[in-house]
């Protein structure tokens, strides 16, 4: 089943269409490892970093190519993910937000859609999932307060955005057919939004994920959009945004998992023998054997992660993407990988035995990241509940057809 | 609370409740333990002022002998002490764990220095580093140290400091003891004579200041050093023939602490009424957030009894003087290894049930979580130690198969 | 043993040492039982000369009060008979623990009832079916009570069976209570009333004998009744006035019993000197090896400790008279579901140590494996329980909270 | 990385190779199923069965087309080995041995393999991979004698095989010139072979694994093989047995944990309520997230155990299968998935409640058989040393070449 899923995927985009920016990265990377101190004590990535990024491609992943954009197939563009991830946890992060907000972006408007990207594909957005503010509607628009929070990398942020919650003229929030609040996405330019300074996180501590504030703006019709609204472009990365992001996720931790194991290895190799121990752990039968097992878990969440990832571009390109099964799917996976990568970097923590507990090594800093990164609602295990019973609703579907 | 009553017939030595005293200073603290837990992290120790509040309560006499002032209490009593600061913030914890083991490892000294460190009264805060790095040449009257010690925990408010050295002869070449072993011996040097180099940088147990402490050439008497394998305590008392064995449940006692606390945090976050974005319930309804609960619980609950198990077979030993004994070591290290990575594994499932608000460094969650993974990178309650415990079963169960 | 002695103090109730003759009873039974393994198996029960045998070393008087000639052994030192049966034989600890768990419910009978089982000493089996899945209907002079009763562990040799009734009214109806729930009541009959069906085909604990028990229409006196609610017992001890807080211990008694056995299993074998295919050293000088046995051997102690831990906990509450307590059901329940949890994945890693010779059904290991999977299958140590423990953490912290 | 490695491997074989077999499969499932006890007691498949699987082509799916064979994919031919094991993990396994004894047969020399095929492919084989017997030089061949545990289908066998430690004259093992035992294979017709009935097991009970003995046999040089020796015929299955075995234990672990999922899956949906319980089972939120989280295991061992497969078939393609980290590679993947589906099959069991203790559930059997299946030494934990050190070899070079 799987197997058929992956036959064929990848023949729409050009097999190197990645190539240019990971090779970008490469380059990037030394620089990248000596600054990481610097952006965690920064709460940011500094803006000279931003700008290589930038020009080596990193905010038009997932631009449409009709707005100048690389419009990476999936698996291609979460490579990127996957390889920043790899270096460091937060630029990872960012880089998933650089890739999101492409697709996040042809939620709105024509008009807004072509004012963002009016000035060419290397536009960087931020925004906020949680529906943190209220819309109220006045003659020209809509007045709008919100305090959002996680908006990462706001502060190098064009364009952002917010959801709220539509009110009527009372400040009472409105209802749909279903009795359910109307939710919307707001867009806007990033000087109309305050930054409230509160990113002091314990890991991530890079991806200056501070709170973003609206206060009393006037927004107008066209600002606004519906995240289960039609793409104002077309391609197969357009349609579903749900059923995509999560892999966003899978992508960051299998990142930050293969650069935890980078770290252990390191430390193994330089002949480290730790305090009490009878051997130089790289020669320890029982180091290899922790060491082995770790490795398995890795290639387990990369296979994963992969079959994952290819299933979502086939349903992109066979236009089957937007479906509540798809969401299920792709959160499944991405709770598994994440999950299993924490478990990874925290053996690889352990097995790093006690001089990994400095702040000079990568390790702790990994750890923090992976960490928080789990914390995110994609991630949550609490959802493995609605996947139990979409299995059991497929499993009993087919009993039916048996 | 019931577990402790059970164990309390093995406390014969000390009055009962010994340690009310302490552990009530401890409750008057705490509010102010927790207020100032960002300050602890951000200077890199516990502050002055915090040091002689918790040195009135008593933490640093605790197992001092009674002789000297000391509370000298049972080994279960004063563990309870070092897990009720744990509870209440990871670095204090920690701190406390050094104050009672500096204590015990004063012991070896020769008598008259012991009384140099206690000649003021019990309350001296003695620190110190278990790894060989330093060297010393033997000179008139003593020993030439230099060496370079990490993880001196406490050593900013320390009065004395211990270390280890390779005995050299005089030419600086490393001496070979009987069998060609090298020659390892502990010395104690008052706080004044040590340079700390700040080093300590840590994913977490940040309050504990575990720098770096160095000698440079220093002339160390004779009287400062002490043998650690054949030494004996210059005091009497059950606790003193064997800190070998004690020291593991230490380090539990702590990891206890922490996880406790965790858990603690966990439920005040739940009781808030906290619902998780796109959650259908506030966390404290949701049915599998009482599950998770349910099973972290069970997890502490049987940590708690392994600690509280060990620790009484310990107190059992020291009582009937047969504290020194290799297999003890290993089981303790055994059960201090367990204790470590089930805690390692309370404080991560509380910390994930948590969501998104604890990722903020308000959050003592986070604290909880970097705390708790930096105390299990400690040498003696590596995973790897596991190793010792499996070859003492099989020799044991040979033994028992030869005596069938 | 050590954990042992520091429980003692509790049994003040029983001479020390009480089940002591017991013990060794059962020891001088290990080589038969151990040699009869693949018997019991094949015949889904204990063969009956050999129920005989433990009869006499006093397995179905542990619990029985010594007012009508049983041993009435405190709860530690009777589950301590228990885990030793089991740490023999999956099954014969199994039986063990019903034998224990239907003395204690007997005392809900009625007097002349209670009178009547014992009549001819203290060592009667009973056992039964703990779920409601029979009906009972007034007549004159009691109920016509059928049912079919499931896992009824050891009918074969019972004297006295015990099942649950939903009462009906007169046209068969379920009654409803005071608050509309149905009316459940307990009633034990002599074995000659019930038929037996052979269902016992099972994967694990087969020499248990679980089979189903069946009533078809058979009138049962009001005298034979028993309330579970509500109802008092008939004798007085310590023991008696709340079985459902004990159950789940029972469990853990056999639970720890069956992992202890497998731990035993595993090192004999690693005693032959067995070398595994493609392996380049004897299981027992591989550093490997030895790393996990160390893991296993401190998932045990912690098992053990917990279990002690809890075990004693409800001694000491049974003592103070204050075991009837819905809270400490729960706290019992937590306990058993952890243990069951526990051994299942000791036993497991130790048949996974094993490697391929343990496949033959001739291997302890694979029986022990089969028994381990199918015991903690019960309702008492389902994982789904921990919900409720989780629930009473947050009513206890919240509580905690309210007074603080 | 393994992404390329996917791109291209299914080219050389048809499509629907395994399609008619796999249709047989499917109508054979509920006689299977109905039959699970009968074959567990009879410590074997009943002929009638093993003529059925015969004649739909299981024996034939690796024997070399030259021969008559289908001489299938890697993939395609392992699809058939978990689908197998879904129904019974005994068949499953004597499906494992049906197509490994296709490869291993082309070991033999170029003659005995002709005569093992004269009449037609679909010959059972079965052997035992311990060097558990001993071959002295006589005037015309060998004097072989041995009792070889494990041989699994050998009643049904038509060919056996066994490994030897070589003597001298005098009985004392010869070495060769690394000074190691020197170890050869022998093959001969069933009728040479004497059976031990020994296969009273916890699992696998079908698979009829008895002893097979030689005592005292004379053997022609021309009936031994070496197991580094090369293949009498072409192909890309045949130069390399010990990479590719490990994952035919994979594909038995994937299917016995499906199985049991879709046991799982049976007792749910039935609306079964346990005991003590508020609700049934399948509108149990901790049921569904239990099922939740054994799901993704199940996804991840299915996307790794492909994964893997793909790989090893991408270096039979390439002709790169004969490297001793392949080995390590295919270890690695074996060992975690079938501890994987050891803690699926574990799980599934544990969910079921008190009802499926009994033997007429399917799930004790598949517990049984997965513990038995995993205590495989190709499966064997253990190893994960091997593949730990290998690991460390290879990022150290990675960081030389960086």
């Amino acid at each position: 089943m799987l197997q058929d899923k992956l036959r064929d995927h990848r023949v729409p985009t050009a097999r190197e269409s990645n190539g240019a920016l990971l090779g970008g990265i490469r380059k990037l990377a030394p620089e990248i490892a000596a600054r990481a101190a610097e952006m965690e004590a920064a709460r940011n990535v500094p803006t000279d970093l931003v700008d290589r990024l930038k020009s080596i491609g990193l905010y038009r992943i997932f631009v449409p190519r009709s707005h100048g954009g690389l419009e990476l197939s999936l698996p291609a563009g979460l490579e990127v993910v996957r390889s920043l991830s790899r270096l460091d946890g937060s630029l990872g992060w960012l880089a998933m937000v650089a890739g999101g907000g492409g697709i996040f972006a042809t939620l709105t408007r024509p008009e807004t859609h072509q004012r963002i990207y009016q000035n060419g594909p290397d536009v960087p957005l931020c925004g906020s999932a949680q529906p943190a503010g209220t819309a109220k509607p006045t003659a020209n628009g809509f007045r709008v307060n919100g305090r959002w929070p996680f908006a990462s990398g706001c502060k190098q942020a064009e364009w952002m955005m917010g959801f709220c919650v539509i009110t009527d003229e009372n400040g009472k929030p409105a209802t749909d057919a279903q009795g359910q609040p109307r939710v919307r996405g707001v867009a806007l330019p990033a000087q109309n939004w305050e930054i409230e300074d509160t990113w002091h996180a314990a890991g991530l501590k890079g991806t200056g994920s501070h709170h973003i504030v609206l206060r009393d703006a006037l927004v107008s019709e066209t600002e606004f959009f519906d995240l289960a609204g039609a793409a104002c472009v077309t391609g197969p990365l357009y349609p579903a945004v749900r059923q995509l992001l999560p892999m966003f996720h899978g992508a960051l931790a299998v990142g930050i998992a293969e650069g935890a194991m980078d770290d252990l290895a390191t430390v193994a190799n330089s002949g480290r023998q730790q305090f009490r121990a009878a051997t130089p752990m790289r020669d320890s039968e029982t180091f290899q054997f922790e060491l082995g097992r770790i490795a398995a878990d890795m290639k387990a969440a990369q296979a994963y992660y992969e079959a994952a990832t290819a299933s979502l571009w086939h349903h992109a390109l066979a236009g089957t993407l937007n479906d509540e099964r798809v969401v299920v799917e792709s959160t499944q996976a991405t709770i598994w990988i994440t999950a299993t990568c924490v478990r990874i970097v925290d053996a690889c923590f352990e097995l790093g035995g006690s001089s990994v507990v400095y702040e000079t090594s990568p390790l702790p800093r990994r750890l923090r990241d992976i960490r928080v990164a789990a914390q995110h609602a994609a991630a949550q295990q609490r959802q493995y509940a609605t996947v139990g019973k979409e299995f059991l609703t497929r499993s009993a579907q087919d009993a039916g057809r048996a | 609370m019931l577990h402790q009553d059970q164990f309390r017939d093995l406390r014969t030595l000390t009055a009962p409740d010994s340690n009310k005293t302490v552990l009530s200073g401890i409750r008057k603290l705490a509010p102010e333990i927790a207020a100032r837990a960002a300050e602890i992290e951000a200077t890199n120790c516990i502050p002055p002022d915090l040091i002689d509040r918790l040195k009135s309560a008593g933490i640093f006499r605790l197992f001092v002998p009674r002789s000297f002032g000391g509370l000298e209490l049972a080994l279960p009593e004063g563990l309870e002490v070092i897990r009720a600061l744990a509870r209440l913030d990871g670095s204090v914890g920690w701190i406390a764990m050094v104050a009672g083991g500096g204590s015990l490892f004063a012991t070896w000294e020769a008598r008259e220095t012991y009384e140099r460190i206690y000649r003021n009264g019990p309350d001296v805060p003695v620190c110190g580093s278990a790894q060989p790095t330093g060297m010393a040449k033997p000179t008139e009257g003593g020993f030439r140290v230099s060496g370079r010690w990490p993880f001196a925990s406490g050593c900013k408010h320390a009065e004395w400091m211990a270390g280890f050295c390779l005995i050299t002869d005089d030419n600086g070449k490393p001496a070979a003891g009987p069998h060609g072993q090298p020659v390892v011996r502990g010395f104690a040097l008052p706080a004044q004579n040590w340079e700390i180099e700040d080093t300590w940088h840590a994913a977490g147990l940040k309050g504990t200041g575990s720098h770096h402490i160095v000698l440079r050439d220093v002339l160390v008497p004779e009287a400062n050093f002490f043998d650690v394998e054949s030494g004996v305590p210059c005091v009497p008392g059950p606790l003193y023939p064997a800190v070998k064995q004690l020291v593991p449940m230490f380090h539990s006692a702590v990891a206890v602490g922490i996880a406790e606390g965790a858990v603690d945090e966990l439920v005040a976050l739940a009781h808030t009424g906290r619902q998780q974005f796109r959650a259908t319930t506030p966390m404290r309804d949701s049915e599998i957030f009482q599950l998770e609960l349910g099973r972290i619980s069970a997890d502490l609950r049987a940590t708690q009894a392994f600690c509280e198990a060990q620790t009484a077979s310990l107190w059992h030993h020291a009582l009937a003087g047969t504290l020194n004994n290799e297999d003890l070591a290993v089981e303790s290290t055994q059960a201090a290894t367990w204790i470590a990575a089930a805690c390692v594994r309370i404080v991560d499932a509380c910390f994930t049930l948590a969501g998104s608000s604890a990722v903020y460094e308000t959050s003592p969650l986070q604290r909880r979580l970097r705390d708790m993974h930096v105390a299990a990178q400690h040498a003696a309650v590596q995973q790897r130690q596991y190793v010792a415990g499996g070859k003492l079963l099989l020799a044991r169960s040979a033994q028992d198969a030869g005596q069938a």
